[in-house]
């Protein structure tokens, strides 16, 4: 499974103060969500396009490919949400239903727009955090603030487990294909229920050896953050703050005139 | 000798983006033993993986028998039958839940009927010598035995060439030495055997043919002897000399061994020449 | 495979052909933004004490004993990986993901999954881009309390009744499948229905949506998920 | 010489019942390099368990440097911060976010401060060459690298005494070559070091002793030449005599090599006697 923590490691910037990226990106996030006007999340997503792109290092390439993958599953959701109903033909479309017609008026539309725009503009602001910021840093962040320590443990040693399953899981599947395990879909359907219940049994077993490393290197119920994470200087707190102001003004501009 | 595979130009690029096979060309003939050489990352299990069809080569082609190998579903029923992959580690290898299914697997997906099925099945566990733990879930199974079901389920769809990744690595000697044999046994019966190993000295004794693979090309292909004759082919790749023939070489070299006509492939035949 | 794993199979077979292969599967995730502030905050609300409650029922369970917490984030990575498994479908290579939300309530317990599943969801969120971060609260309350919960209701119940094991198991999923849905519809009305579109409408609507792609993935997924617990409990 | 660790009668019963260790006695003196040979299943891997404190021996005991050990808080922090496993399969021995955190999870355990524990992982890190992939998680770094972040995060704690469980088994030469050397840098500075090993070859080469494990039990231990001379106890252990001894006892017995005054041990050695 190709997961997108990979393209963090590149990141020009992935030994800057995280607290800086997720102030950047988060509240842009909120701002989108709270002016909700097409305009503002057009500039939104270019905005984070470019900090991707410049500040990150992420190709542009890459960028508008990782666009694409909510994009399909976006699509059918605002398509529904444009969809109204109506006793008579109105809008630009519509299609009969029951006694009634299924209508797709301009209001429904530029709601739908509104939506996807909304969506895709908060997606890209999430992309600038996971693409400049490794895991590490990021639970490294969490735990700085204070979340409960039982949550942040957990969430570390998940995140290692996933992989060490994913892995198991690949393998095992990569057997199942060699001994035609995928040749039909009954093949398929037996192959992949064996296959998660043996991820299962896998999971307890290494889960035992695990708990034998960690022991043997004085585990004692404290699974602390150890790592080192860069603060914000002068400089980023300086940036940050004229960054937010920007927001701000642009925010209420956006209101006042888009009413 | 008649030609069972023949690999022409395959490459290979994972999704990823790493190019792990950039035109690997090879013929195997009915009933060899190639001993597939190369240090990590050089290429050996993703060949493995196009060989039995898992991966569709980028180009290239496979030759199975004569036939162009495709990737319909014909296709894959065709290869995946003939060419059946003996996986590193049992334990991402066994998955059902005892042994018997675990066997019946590959027969079953094969599409054979009940009894067709009970009978590959009967007659691989008891080659593999693994009757009693028919009934056994496998994950509770000690290393060599686990190692030996999984050829077993390979074994049970009736492959005409079996390829080994590592196949003794993670066991111990005895079971290492048991493992070898069963191998042998399979190769004295006419199936094809391409067994990839970090071993050197498995390889020299074990491989009628040595194919050393690195950067995803064929570095080199031949007899042992000659191969590990290869000084700056050794040197290139990291591999190291026998002990056998280096020592018989060593020997010869001081004068106090008369040259054989072919050097000595195992420690008894080199003490033989004594 | 006993006689009666091998019917479900084949009614297995046949429900997948029931399956709308050219409809694309719709994520049961609600996509980060897609939910207006105020609902992001309204759902982050009312899933706030069910996390309370799974957090302070998981804490008390590894009080004392550091192993428990290691196998709780063993069974929060096997859900990740329960839900990014391949389904096989049976046109071309597209896919999509069965919940786990059943399997997960029946063997980690409805409490368990509140928090594993907000963990799951986070790592959706950043790993594979599923989900979102403003959207969390309302996709944990749909498939981290509400799915489970109803699930093992559906499971308790069943038992009670006395119904085959399997059919306990297949009910478990199914139904948590399906009120996972229903919530995630709920939600969606909610946030998008004005003076043209009614509640109901727009209700009728994301069900809609759901009853075409996701009744036959239920189905499904309650059959493999009676698979895999059987197989489970087998060993 | 100093006993460093000191096994005495040492008797472990899993939970399942399995009998590991039936009384296992032996002293291991400070510095020493020690190779234990035995089938899987022969205890190596709960003696190891035992040694750390992870698995509390049934009877006997343990004394480290002359002080008994004992299973409270004190006595189990002083242990394991002085005896580390590198266990076989890194996969399962990694648990962590990124290397560094994986590094400094044992220095954190000892209750050092900041500073401390970051020197730790620093010096650790630069010994086993692994700071440049300081902030990646495990699952991005290749095998060598993974069993080097297994190395460095017990090399952390900075141990008297490292136990390593098959460290080359999954390597390539090249890598189990470097790890090799690595380990030996580790002994070069003082640190006691039992490598736990299916290959003769390498015990023979490298160990100061050997000790044979078998059925739960020591069935022997002493120098490489006189454990692997021993013809009865290889036969009963199921081990092969190392090659350069073998060839070397051949040479001598034909007349064709002079009696050294002691065995070669390496194949560069026994060319030497030539």
């Amino acid at each position: 499974m190709i997961t997108m923590d990979r393209l963090a490691y590149s990141s020009k910037i992935k030994d800057v103060s995280p607290a800086f990226k997720a102030g950047l990106s988060i509240s842009a996030l909120v701002y989108t969500l709270l002016v909700d006007n097409a305009l503002f999340s057009i500039g939104i997503f270019a905005l984070m396009a470019l900090l991707c792109t410049l500040l990150s290092g992420l190709p542009m390439r890459r960028f508008l490919k990782m666009c694409a993958i909510p994009f399909g599953f976006l699509l059918i959701g605002t398509v529904t949400i444009s969809v109204g109903f109506s006793p008579v033909p109105v809008g630009f479309i519509s299609l009969p239903f029951w006694g009634n017609y299924l209508v797709i008026t301009q209001a429904g539309a530029i709601l739908a727009v509104n939506v996807f725009l909304k969506s895709m503009a908060s997606i890209s602001c999430l992309y600038f955090l996971y693409v400049s910021t490794p895991i590490g840093c990021l639970l490294g962040l969490l735990d700085r603030m204070h979340t409960p320590k039982l949550l942040t443990e957990l969430m570390m040693m998940i995140y290692r487990f996933i992989f060490i399953l994913i892995g198991m899981a690949e393998q095992m599947a990569l057997a199942q294909k060699a001994r035609l395990g995928n040749i039909t879909y009954g093949a398929s359907f037996r192959s992949i229920s064996v296959l998660a219940s043996s991820v299962f049994v896998g999971a307890f077993q290494k889960s035992t050896k695990l708990y034998d490393a960690m022991e043997s290197r004085g585990y004692n119920g404290d699974f602390a953050f150890t790592g080192e994470l860069a603060g914000m200087s002068n400089r980023q707190k300086t940036v940050l703050a004229v960054y937010e102001l920007v927001l701000l003004v642009t925010a209420v501009l956006t209101k006042l005139i888009a009413g | 000798m008649k030609t069972i595979l023949s690999i022409q130009d395959l490459k290979y690029t994972y999704p990823d983006g790493t190019t792990a096979l950039k035109g690997v060309s090879i013929d195997i003939e009915l009933g060899e033993r190639i001993a597939v050489l190369g240090s990590n990352g050089s290429g050996k299990s993703t060949l493995f993986l196009c060989l039995n069809g898992v991966h569709k080569a980028l180009s290239g082609s496979i030759l199975f028998d004569g036939k162009r190998m495709t990737y319909d579903k014909k296709g894959l029923i065709e290869m995946r039958k003939n060419v059946g992959i003996v996986f590193q580690d049992p334990e991402t290898q066994l998955f059902c839940v005892d042994v018997y299914q675990e066997v019946a697997f590959g027969p079953h997906n094969l599409g054979y009927s009940k009894e067709q099925v009970h009978n590959c099945v009967m007659q691989s566990l008891d080659a593999m010598d693994l009757m009693q733990f028919k009934d056994k879930p496998p994950h509770f199974l000690s290393g060599g035995q686990k190692k030996r079901v999984s050829v077993a389920s390979v074994l049970s769809m009736n492959p005409q060439v079996i390829l080994f990744d590592e196949p003794t690595s993670a066991l111990d000697p005895i079971h290492a030495q048991r493992l070898m044999q069963e191998i042998n046994k399979l190769s004295a019966e006419g199936i094809t055997i391409l067994m990839a190993t970090h071993d050197v000295n498995t390889a020299y004794a074990w491989a009628d043919r040595v194919l050393v693979l690195g950067d995803g090309k064929v570095q080199a292909a031949g007899t042992p002897p000659v191969v590990f004759s290869d000084l700056p082919l050794l040197e290139k790749t990291g591999l190291q000399i026998p002990f056998v023939l280096r020592m018989y070489q060593k020997l010869c070299e001081k004068g106090m061994l008369a040259k054989a006509q072919t050097p000595p492939r195992t420690i008894e035949e080199l003490e033989n020449l004594f | 495979m006993n006689k009666s794993q091998k019917n479900i199979l084949k009614a297995s077979i046949l429900v997948s052909m029931m399956m709308l292969s050219s409809v694309p599967a719709y994520g049961m995730h609600i996509a980060e933004g897609m939910l207006p502030a105020n609902w992001s905050l309204i759902w982050s609300a009312i899933f706030l004490p069910f996390f309370v409650w799974g957090f302070l029922a998981i804490k008390k369970q590894c009080a004392g004993n550091n192993r428990i917490k290691m196998l709780l984030a063993m069974s929060g990575a096997y859900c990740f990986v329960l839900s990014a498994l391949k389904m096989p479908s049976m046109v071309t290579a597209s896919s999509s993901h069965p919940t786990g939300t059943g399997l997960g309530a029946i063997l980690f317990g409805p409490a368990a999954m509140a928090v594993l599943g907000f963990i799951v969801l986070l790592f959706q969120a950043i790993l594979l881009a599923h989900g979102g971060l403003t959207t969390l609260g309302a996709n944990a309350f749909s498939m981290a309390v509400a799915g489970p919960f109803v699930g093992y209701g559906v499971y308790l119940l069943a038992k009670k009744c006395k119904a085959h094991k399997n059919v306990q198991v297949f009910l478990a999923a199914f139904v948590a499948d399906l009120f996972t849905y229903a919530v995630t519809a709920t939600q969606l009305a909610l946030a998008f229905n004005n003076e043209s579109v009614s509640f109901m409408q727009s209700w009728g609507k994301f069900m809609g949506i759901f009853a075409m792609t996701q009744i036959p993935l239920a189905i499904v997924e309650g059959i493999l998920t009676v698979l895999v617990y059987n197989a489970i409990a087998s060993l």
